[in-house]
């Protein structure tokens, strides 16, 4: 099965981008395909490679870029509300492409299944 | 990287939005209006769904001068005349239907003159149809 | 359907919310903090065990764990599930509704 | 950085979008448009002052696809599609047209 799924929060505030990594991976193992994740609202700030968090803590913005480059998972990041963030080209981490809001719909247009997660 | 193609060639989906926050405090009501907008490009059925405080997004009267906002009320405008394109246009396969739950309006003691829009006004019982009969449901 | 529910009954209307337009038959998984509303005994436990009978009612086990809620104390007919299972509910369930 | 238009100042962003919007007028117009080598003929006043209404009426600058759904609507499918808007202007009907109509840069998306 195909999923498409929306990531609304930015990391370490909220847990919806945990849930939706762990999300992720698990429908990988289970042979599932995970054609594109979105994010979307503060989910944008999910890309930004400055992020530092402690060592002795999960590194979202890491996770999720081992996602698309081990697993070839498609991580797009929606232009608008990444420019009213600061993310933007320049400071986005491996892994993760800017695209438009458009890339959501058809996300939803073409899986099988769309799984938000946010707060 | 660019972007991954999916299969969306004739694919004609029912995409639900479904606003439950109050705007101007959070960004949510903006955001996912701007999403409606998108789908409506992408010619798919829309539910534009307002329950518990969303119910606030559509009510006549906003007046973000004070707050320093952009007041975003008139861009609904965009999803009623999107809807009645719909209506109208008998080549296109097209189906929105704007909708206000019954029991969050009345909870908040508005009625269907509060809103800006023409407003269907479901129960519900008939809005968890309506949800039921969904591809895809994007919440804010 | 699937209905996910995120917050605590005792923060936020999303439980209400989602068991208003929740059509019967339809299954509810609760995750992140949403997991709080499956424990018995607590002021908002009958919301829960009173739509058992409509509802096929899963929570997420790494939540309930993370806050240190014991699973042997969850309201009866409530089913522990893990990420895996999640997927599975989606994939049994069809459209995802996210209660936030 | 600004527009000199008529002795007067307009500001505009690093992209040559306007700062004010309420300082547009049709001289600027054609000022920008001579930047962005467009020559403006009946056709483009078109899809510009079309812009500004939409503007007007919505507080929002159509993304380009809701610009060819919109303009199909209102000048017919000859000209409502993207290869017309985009004989037009070249670098993006929604944004460049946007540029000259004086309003805020479309969020880019689609």
């Amino acid at each position: 099965m195909k999923f498409g799924i929306l990531v609304n929060e930015g990391p370490f505030t909220h847990q919806a981008s945990d849930t939706a990594y762990h999300f992720c991976k698990a429908a990988i193992e289970k042979g599932h395909e995970v054609s594109r994740v979105f994010f979307y609202f503060d989910g944008v700030n999910n890309a930004n490679k400055l992020s530092e968090p402690q060592s002795d803590d999960r590194n979202i913005v890491k996770l999720w870029s081992e996602l698309a480059t081990e697993k070839g998972v498609d991580l797009v990041v929606c232009v608008a509300a990444g420019m009213r963030r600061g993310i933007k080209e320049e400071n986005i981490a491996e892994g993760f492409h800017i695209s438009g809001l458009g890339q959501l719909v058809e996300a939803g247009m073409g899986c099988d299944r769309l799984v938000m997660f946010g707060d | 990287m660019a972007d991954t193609e999916l299969e969306i060639e004739g694919v004609m989906k029912t995409f639900t939005f479904m606003n439950r926050k109050a705007p101007y405090g959070t960004i949510y009501a903006l955001e996912v209006l701007e999403t409606v907008l998108i789908t409506a490009a992408f010619e798919q059925h829309a539910n534009i769904v307002f329950v518990d405080d969303g119910v606030y997004q559509i009510k006549k009267g906003h007046d973000t001068g004070a707050i320093n906002m952009k007041n975003f009320s008139p861009t609904f405008g965009i999803v009623e005349m999107e809807k009645e394109d719909a209506d109208e246009d008998e080549d296109m396969d097209m189906v929105w239907r704007i909708i206000v739950e019954k029991e969050s309006m009345e909870a908040r003691g508005l009625t269907k003159d509060d809103f800006k829009l023409d407003v269907e006004i479901l129960t519900s019982a008939e809005l968890a149809d309506v949800l039921d009969a969904s591809d895809c449901i994007i919440s804010g | 359907m699937l209905h996910t529910v995120n917050k605590s009954p005792f923060d936020r209307n999303s439980l209400d919310s989602c068991l208003r337009l929740a059509k019967k038959g339809s299954a509810i998984l609760l995750i992140e903090d949403g997991v709080i509303a499956a424990m018995s005994g607590t002021a908002e436990s009958s919301k829960l065990e009173g739509a058992l009978a409509d509802h096929s009612v899963f929570v997420l086990g790494p939540d309930l764990q993370a806050r240190g809620l014991d699973a042997s104390k969850l309201i009866e007919g409530i089913s522990v599930v893990d990420y895996g299972g999640f997927v599975d509910l989606t994939v049994e369930h069809g459209t995802v509704q996210s209660w936030l | 950085m600004a527009y000199e238009v008529n002795g007067s100042a307009i500001e505009h962003d690093e992209e040559g979008y306007i700062t004010d919007i309420s300082a547009w007028n049709e001289d600027l117009a054609a000022i920008i448009a001579k930047d962005e080598e467009v020559e403006m003929t009946d056709e483009h006043w078109a899809i510009v002052n079309f812009l500004r209404e939409y503007y007007d009426e919505y507080q929002i600058a159509p993304a380009v696809r809701v610009l060819v759904k919109a303009a199909k609507k209102k000048f017919g499918p000859e000209k409502g599609n993207n290869k017309y808007l985009y004989e037009l202007f070249p670098y993006g009907p929604a944004k460049q047209a946007c540029k000259i109509a004086g309003l805020p840069k479309p969020t880019g998306c689609v």
